[in-house]
């Protein structure tokens, strides 16, 4: 009996036990350094777009370390892999916060990981940079936006379209979930807005990793077919954008004739594809590869350099995190400490360049000002920018073009101290009815 | 032919699978608390015949009745089971992971449906059954051990000792000597007769020794349809069973 | 504006009716001859170059746009040569001296030549010169104005293709040039796309009114879609008798499409059925015949997509003239590699399982993820690129369905596999020895069939059709750790769908699949088309526990 | 009656160890949690609190499988799907009980709601606002689509790989249809943005303890009521179904109707599971409904060791220990792992560590008999029910297309 019981007991309790020191193990380090988390999936399907974005971590705290580090301290980086899966992204950043007592976190690439993480950034109060377009409708305390919100890229894009392309009829295709939803009900609003009449604008859903684009693409050259001129708004995530493009191409779907411009492929995306049948066809970003600037020249031969790939691409999202690290440092020097609260005080206003020549800041809403690029694919799987915006352009959480949101602005700074306060009724929260 | 007074009644059934008919037009009439013992070769449709019985196979035509009114083509096998018909397989077909006497627990009849047997507790008379079925069977050393670990001839009698827990109307009982020693062949036919004074059984046999034993109407099955029926020595010095058997 | 070409000496051009760039390039190629050979009666080259130096100045797409206008107005055949430069992206000014060049990248630096004559003009780092920037509104442009100049070319598919150009960007204008190239020419068919197109530009044009009633019935006598699209357009700004006629056109156009739209449908259908069977054939093997539940079977796709990219990779860095090739090369490699996997999977693994199917279920996820991360750890997560060899690339018509010559090709592979598989299980002695292993083990053993070896060389077989299938569909997704994933459950519905076990079943399964998805997606979308097919193959296992092809008999029921 | 049972017979030690370690941890945990401070090597932290606390309503859901695989042969690869719907039913509980604490303060719609345009709430949220509807939604779903499911499979004699296939169609139906965000349940991202349960603050310390004792009662209610189901005769019969369905039915049992009480049964177990998550990771999401992880609680559960109740709770807390420690340590490298523990256990240990563990003590009670049997006693090696009553791996149906079993090196 008693051998049943310990051993049981033992079973119980090894793994709660394991479990505890396993996750403490990491903490052995030899001299004092400021941790520093990376929160991005190295395995399962957001893999393929967030592994670049671990390396960037990587390179962005090697290269501050060349620097002499922060604070006299040298940077760790804690590298956790979230698996693609999202209640394991609260436990990682649970975990990076309250076992690894990590200064920031870098991290999350979909909108589901970055909401299934916030509440633990509100509760152990700890700041996340997200680099990542996105649908907006949010803007927290402990977290800094550092990719698009909507206004710094579709609508850019639908404008170009409109002036240059002279496009009346649209498609707005994309992945059922948030961001296009939402992206699509702002452009829809919007095109209204300019006289766009509703027959006019065709919304299509796919699953995620759609594959067989037969039918769609077929449709949308059918609505191309009434004698206005046709794009395509693509928000399609993903795996789905490779099958997508490559039907386009063999469908015979010519830049020319059908433009689409596309807000989530990026070079990396674009690496897997054949892009000779695709040139013309327009993405919508802050950031290129082919952007011809010193800083980009000087950061691309770095990042080369540190992985050791003279082929490796850069993309948007990457520059977004170069943007968010350099400004926290700067915010981190300006503060002369880590804690997070102070950071989140010094952070607001600081400017740091970016990549395409500009200096990017960190505004109130904790977004950054950002320029709009519009640029065609090419032959050789770069972007070419034929539009860009003139000065940059402030990312607005809260969209214009929804009801509910477009008296809502949010500003971190006291005495305001706010994510979502209604200038119509001159309270904190929403609609305030309380 | 009357229905009345059958236990067991087969005019005209068929089936098919894919083709192949493996019961052809098969007639077969058992009375009321009469022993029939079947034999044919392999593939004759013994096993079919019985599958069609107990509800296990649909007959593509034909009429099956029990207890000279119910049709049992429109029941499945659970409603048969219930009515009183028992079987065993060919393969004695017992729970292996349970013990011989949580085994002959499951058969006992009584209610069949799941909230009695979430909440069954043994009853005495209950007991008192089991322990007789283990007397008969001669398994009462066995009662604890898994099924899975009797011998072949041990499965033979557990099987048989489910079929008295159930204690149906009729059993069909398939094979049941095979795999055991002369002795207890001898034991099993003494036994089924016993259990003939009060239920109707069909056994099918391809030991001759111990249907000779049992010493009972013999059918003897071709191709899905009845080839000769009679006692055994009329049925062995028949012809067509002796080409069947002998012939090709 | 394009009307002046008519006037320029044929020129001598073959036009493909593929690729833009494939045009542009023998555009430039042929010109170049036609530089050294002929003596262009053209205007001054001075004042060509003249206009050609104002795109350095051009500060947006609009001046760069005023700039080609200019030069396709001079009708001067050498001005192509820049214009397809310019759309290829290949033009260039140096900043020192705004100097215009063709300009062709190699390496650091940009190799020179002359816009016009195309003779070599020296090497400049790529900091040096600038680009002159081109967007699909200049490309369209340029696409017109080059259609023009084309249309009295001898070369007949070239002819056309200048048709179709002016047909779908009608210009009163060209009505002039095409009556003049109708009477002389000589082949019909391309006199009919030549009267099509002057069809769409007299519609436009201010005509008289029978004039323009007679090309509505021109254009809708073609019933394409492109007709129609002009059409539709016209409709909406038309007045009176032509809005009639053309409302009725449109009107009998459309129910005439709507015919060829279901016709497009069960294409679809069994294009992506094809899909379907070529994931799944080499499951009904693993699992159909052997019962081995092979969540693995995915990433045996995924290998044979990989093995093709390693191929290609190979060809384009040392025999880019093979590429064409590459997949004919690649399916013998994939069929080993995924095949070598398999046997070592059974050998080290599944052989220890047979009789325990559930448990292969659990063995072989694990394997599966060791696979998948592998794959990533060796060749990273991203997308990988397989190119479509030019055979694969493209569509073409039948009517009014479009038919892309990747999925016709996929659809026909699909066949030549499923057949040829038929034919060694049901033809070959091996596939005797297969069939009865599974049917009985024992009596197989004892008749002296060696079943270890049965066993492994079936479940290498049927990894190794799945290698093949890899093959076949990295031409039309993703070539990504997770490939498989995306293809394991449909595989599995398919198989189950089809029947355990019968080949057929899955062939059957595969194409119902197929078009039954393709037939609800226009009604019910993409995601909720497929919720219904799930909800369907549900209900229909209720009605057949066993598949469409179900086995009967005794020997079924275990 | 029943609770004589359990504690006289003294049938299964280690059912009644497992209860009393659960009991006990729901005490302990918090109150070392709670009221042991931080600094002292005594205190847990929250984080572990959060962490065990997941882990529990994993090895509950294990646990369900475990009655429906283990004991009764039907391998489900759907039931991620009773436990995200558990979930969600809990998640629109609490969705709405953050009222007009949401970003745009609406004290009607949630959020998503809000900026997808949504005027008013759609019906099938009706009622979550109260704590006991929810409750019952919580069981009353997943055992309604069990039920429903259970009765067309069943009674069709949908059995073995077509069963598996058609659970994870079920799931992967689901999945599609929550992705979707017309379904009205927030689409991709799900429910998320907690506040309050019960009217206390989801993220306290002491809300969280209390979710956690909450989980590890909630287990310990499980096993025990496994434990019932299976040590009656009722849970003999439902071996006896695993073992030989249609033999059951010539004994006139309804085979269809006990499998399909003990699916319900399950899924009903499974949705609690969900719902004890779901406040605890502070999200659920259609990911839940992924077929892979119906097949990794598969793997949990084969790992402890099915049909043995014990065996799936701690194959749960093992193998996801491992991969918070690994996906932490060895982030590259955990998927080896993962996938390396399948292939081991399946052809190493076919009976999970419980079975090993079994195995062990049964040979070394084997030999003490041979050791008995020499000196001329007698000892009657009675054998622990329900570790051996697994004995047979649960082939039935299964065996079919393979016919007879090859060597297993294990055994």
């Amino acid at each position: 009996m008693r051998g049943t019981f310990s051993t049981f007991g033992k079973f119980l309790f090894a793994s709660a036990v394991a479990a505890g020191l396993g996750l403490a193990t990491p903490a052995l380090a030899q001299e004092e350094t400021i941790k520093v988390g990376v929160l991005h999936s190295l395995s399962g399907t957001m893999a393929i777009s967030e592994t670049t974005l671990k390396d960037t971590m990587l390179f962005l705290i090697e290269e501050q370390n060349k620097k002499g580090g922060l604070l006299g301290k040298k940077l760790e980086a804690v590298v956790v892999d979230p698996a693609s899966d999202w209640p394991l992204f609260a436990e990682k950043a649970r975990e990076l916060i309250a076992v690894d007592k990590v200064s920031a976190v870098f991290g999350c690439w979909t909108s589901v990981s970055r909401k299934s993480v916030l509440p633990v950034f509100e509760e152990l109060n700890s700041v996340l940079f997200y680099p990542v377009q996105y649908e907006g409708e949010e803007s927290q305390r402990n977290v800094f936006y550092t990719g698009a919100a909507p206004n710094q890229q579709a609508i850019p894009a639908v404008d170009y379209l409109m002036n240059e392309e002279g496009v009346e009829r649209w498609v707005l295709a994309g992945t059922d979930y948030v961001y296009p939803q939402t992206t699509n009900k702002i452009l829809q609003a919007y095109l209204e807005s300019k006289g766009v009449a509703k027959e006019d604008i065709m919304i299509n859903y796919t699953p995620f990793g759609h594959s067989d684009w037969q039918t769609i693409v077929t449709d949308i050259k059918n609505f191309g077919s009434a004698g206005k001129k046709t794009a395509v708004v693509s928000t399609i995530n993903g795996d789905a954008n490779v099958p997508f493009y490559k039907e386009l191409g063999n469908q015979g779907i010519k830049a020319e004739d059908i433009p689409v411009v596309a807000f989530s492929v990026g070079e990396e995306e674009l690496a897997g594809l054949d892009t000779a049948p695709l040139v013309g066809h327009l993405t919508a970003w802050n950031y290129f590869q082919s952007v011809d600037t010193p800083e980009n020249t000087a950061f691309i031969d770095a990042w080369r350099a540190f992985t050791k790939n003279d082929k490796r691409v850069t993309n948007d999202p990457m520059e977004a995190h170069v943007i968010g690290f350099n400004m926290w440092v700067k915010a981190v020097e300006k503060a002369g400490t880590t804690d997070p609260d102070a950071v989140i005080d010094s952070i607001i206003g600081v400017s740091v360049p970016n990549l395409t020549g500009d200096l990017s800041s960190m505004m109130p809403n904790h977004h950054i000002t950002k320029p709009v690029l519009i640029g065609e694919i090419q032959a050789d799987g770069q972007m070419e920018t034929v539009w860009e915006t003139s000065g940059l352009v402030v990312g607005d959480e809260w969209s214009d073009y929804l009801p509910d949101s477009k008296d809502l602005i949010a500003d971190w700074r006291a005495p305001l101290s706010c994510g979502n306060f209604n200038v119509a009724t001159g309270k904190c929260g929403g609609k305030g009815i309380n | 032919m009357s229905k009345s007074g059958t236990i067991l009644y087969l005019d005209g059934v068929s089936v098919a699978f894919d083709g192949f008919r493996a019961i052809n037009k098969l007639s077969l009439v058992l009375d009321r608390g009469e022993m029939r013992a079947i034999i044919g070769p392999n593939g004759a449709g013994k096993t079919t015949m019985m599958d069609i019985v107990t509800g296990k196979t649909r007959p593509d035509e034909g009429e099956v009745f029990f207890d000279g009114q119910v049709d049992l083509t429109r029941h499945d096998e659970a409603e048969i089971a219930m009515m009183g018909i028992g079987r065993k397989f060919q393969k004695p077909t017992v729970f292996d992971s349970h013990t011989v006497e949580d085994n002959l627990v499951l058969s006992l009849n009584g209610p069949r449906s799941i909230f009695p047997a979430l909440f069954h507790r043994r009853s005495a008379e209950e007991a008192r059954r089991i322990d007789d079925i283990l007397g008969v069977t001669r398994l009462g050393d066995k009662r604890g051990a898994l099924a899975a670990n009797l011998s072949h001839g041990q499965k033979q009698w557990l099987e048989i000792g489910m079929l008295l827990a159930q204690d149906p109307k009729l059993l069909l009982v398939d094979e049941p000597v095979a795999g055991m020693t002369d002795a207890e062949t001898e034991e099993t036919a003494r036994l089924l007769k016993d259990i003939n004074q009060t239920h109707s059984i069909i056994v099918v046999e391809h030991d001759m020794h111990f249907v000779r034993e049992l010493g009972v109407k013999v059918t003897c099955l071709h191709e899905g349809a009845v080839l000769s029926e009679g006692t055994l020595d009329f049925v062995s010095s028949d012809e067509r069973v002796m080409e069947v058997y002998l012939g090709r | 504006m394009i009307l002046p070409a008519l006037r320029c000496p044929p020129l001598i051009l073959s036009l493909s009716k593929g690729h833009k760039s494939a045009v542009f390039a023998f555009l430039s190629f042929f010109l170049s001859l036609l530089v050294v050979f002929t003596s262009p009666a053209s205007a001054d080259e001075a004042a060509l170059r003249a206009i050609i130096a104002k795109f350095a100045a051009a500060q947006n797409f609009k001046a760069t746009e005023a700039v080609v206008q200019e030069l396709a107005a001079t009708s001067d055949p050498a001005v192509e040569r820049p214009l397809a430069a310019l759309a290829e992206g290949d033009l260039y000014f140096r900043k020192s001296d705004s100097a215009v060049f063709i300009g062709k990248e190699a390496g650091q630096a940009i190799k020179l030549a002359d816009p016009l004559t195309s003779a070599e003009a020296g090497e400049e780092p790529k900091a040096a010169v600038t680009k002159i920037k081109v967007n699909n509104a200049l490309r369209r442009s340029i696409r017109d104005a080059l259609g023009g100049l084309t249309l009295g070319s001898p070369d007949a598919n070239a002819r056309i293709a200048a048709a179709d150009t002016m047909f779908k960007t009608p210009v009163a204008a060209n009505v002039e040039a095409l009556d003049a190239a109708i009477a002389k020419e000589t082949i019909g068919s391309v006199k009919l796309k030549l009267e099509q197109a002057r069809a769409s530009s007299v519609l436009v044009s201010d005509l008289p009114e029978d004039e323009k009633l007679a090309a509505i019935d021109v254009i809708a006598g073609i019933g394409s879609r492109d007709a129609l699209s002009l059409l539709t357009g016209y409709e909406t700004g038309a007045e009176g008798a032509l809005k009639d006629a053309a409302s009725a056109a449109v009107a009998s156009m459309n129910s005439t499409l709507a015919l060829w739209a279901s016709a497009q449908n069960v294409w679809y259908g069994l294009s992506l059925g094809s899909v379907l069977l070529l994931a799944a054939i080499g499951l009904a093997i693993t699992f159909g015949v052997m019962g081995v539940i092979n969540m693995a079977h995915g990433e045996m796709v995924m290998l044979g997509a990989y093995t093709t990219f390693i191929v290609q990779n190979i060809i384009r860095t040392s025999f880019p003239g093979l590429f064409d090739w590459s997949l004919a090369i690649a399916l013998p490699l994939a069929f080993l590699v995924s095949g070598a996997v398999g046997l070592a999977i059974e050998r080290g693994i599944i052989r220890f399982l047979y009789g325990r199917p559930l448990e292969t279920l659990l063995a072989t996820w694990g394997v599966s993820l060791i696979l998948q991360q592998a794959v990533r750890s060796i060749f990273g997560p991203t997308n990988r690129e397989v190119g479509n060899p030019s055979w694969m690339s493209g569509a073409f018509d039948i009517g009014e369905l479009s038919v892309t010559w990747n999925r016709l090709w996929i659809l026909a592979f699909s066949l030549a596999v499923f057949f040829l598989l038929l034919f060694v299980m049901k033809r070959t002695s091996w596939g005797l020895q297969m069939r009865a292993v599974t049917a009985n083990r024992r009596m197989a053993s004892s008749m002296g069939i060696r079943t270890p070896w049965v066993d492994a060389l079936t479940f290498a077989l049927g990894s190794g059709i799945a290698g093949i299938a890899g093959v076949a569909l990295s031409q039309i997704d993703n070539v990504s750790p997770n490939l498989g994933q995306g293809y394991i459950i449909d595989s599995f519905m398919v198989v189950v769908f089809g029947g355990v076990g019968n080949l057929w079943g899955t062939l059957v399964g595969a194409f119902s699949l197929g078009v039954l998805n393709k037939f609800l997606e226009p009604y019910a979308g993409a995601v909720l088309g497929k919720i219904l097919v799930l909800v369907l193959i549900i209900l229909f296992i209720q009605k057949r526990p066993r598949g469409l092809f179900a086995l009967k008999g005794r020997a079924v029921e275990a | 009656m029943i609770s004589g049972k359990f504690f006289a017979a003294g049938s299964d030690r280690r059912i009644f160890v497992a209860i009393v370690l659960l009991v006990a941890a729901a005490i302990v945990v918090p109150v070392l949690n709670v009221a042991v401070p931080a600094g002292s090597a005594f205190h847990v932290p929250p984080y572990m609190v959060a962490l065990v606390g997941k882990y529990l309503c994993y090895a509950l859901l294990a646990l369900s499988l475990d009655l429906v695989w283990g004991y009764c042969g039907i391998l489900s690869l759907g039931h991620g799907a009773f436990f995200a719907l558990g979930g969600y039913a809990m998640g629109m509980y609490l969705m709405r009980q953050i009222g007009s604490r949401g970003v745009y303060g609406n004290p009607d719609l949630p959020d998503f709601m809000v900026f997808l345009n949504w005027k008013e709430l759609p019906w099938f949220w009706y009622g979550f606002d109260q704590f006991w509807f929810a409750a019952l939604m919580v069981m009353l779903v997943p055992g309604l689509l069990a039920l429903v499911f259970g009765w067309f499979a069943f009674r069709s004699r949908v059995t073995g790989v077509y069963l598996s296939i058609i659970t994870q169609a079920m799931t992967y139906a689901l999945l599609l249809a929550f992705f979707r965000n017309d379904m009205g349940f927030g689409g991709n991202n799900g429910l998320t943005d907690f506040k309050d349960i019960l009217g206390f603050n989801v993220q306290a310390n002491a809300t969280r303890s209390a979710l956690f004792a909450a989980s590890a009662i909630a287990l310990a209610l499980g096993v025990f009521v496994t434990w019932l189901i299976v040590s009656s005769k009722f849970g003999k019969l439902l071996i006896a179904v695993r073992n030989a369905e249609s033999r059951t039915r010539f004994l006139g049992w309804r085979a269809e109707n006990v499998k399909l009480f003990a699916f319900t049964v399950s899924a009903v177990m499974a949705g609690i599971a969900g719902a004890l998550y779901v406040p605890q990771v502070g999200i659920i999401n259609p990911g839940e409904f992924d077929p892979g992880n119906s097949i990794e609680v598969v793997v949990w559960t084969a790992v402890g060791g099915r049909g043995t109740i014990v065996g799936p709770i701690i194959g749960a807390l093992l193998v996801n220990a491992g991969k918070s420690w690994f996906t932490g340590a060895l982030p590259e490298l955990w998927l080896f792992a993962l996938g390396g523990l399948f292939v081991a256990v399946t052809l190493f240990l076919p009976k999970g560590i419980v079975g090993l563990w079994d195995q062990w003590r049964d040979a070394r009670a084997q030999r003490q008999v041979s050791v008995a049997a020499e000196a001329g006693t007698d000892i009657d090696p009675t054998p622990p029910k329900i570790g051996r009553a697994q004995s047979g791996a649960p082939t039935g149906e299964w065996a079919k297309p393979s016919g007879g079993p090859e060597p297993q090196p294990a055994e």
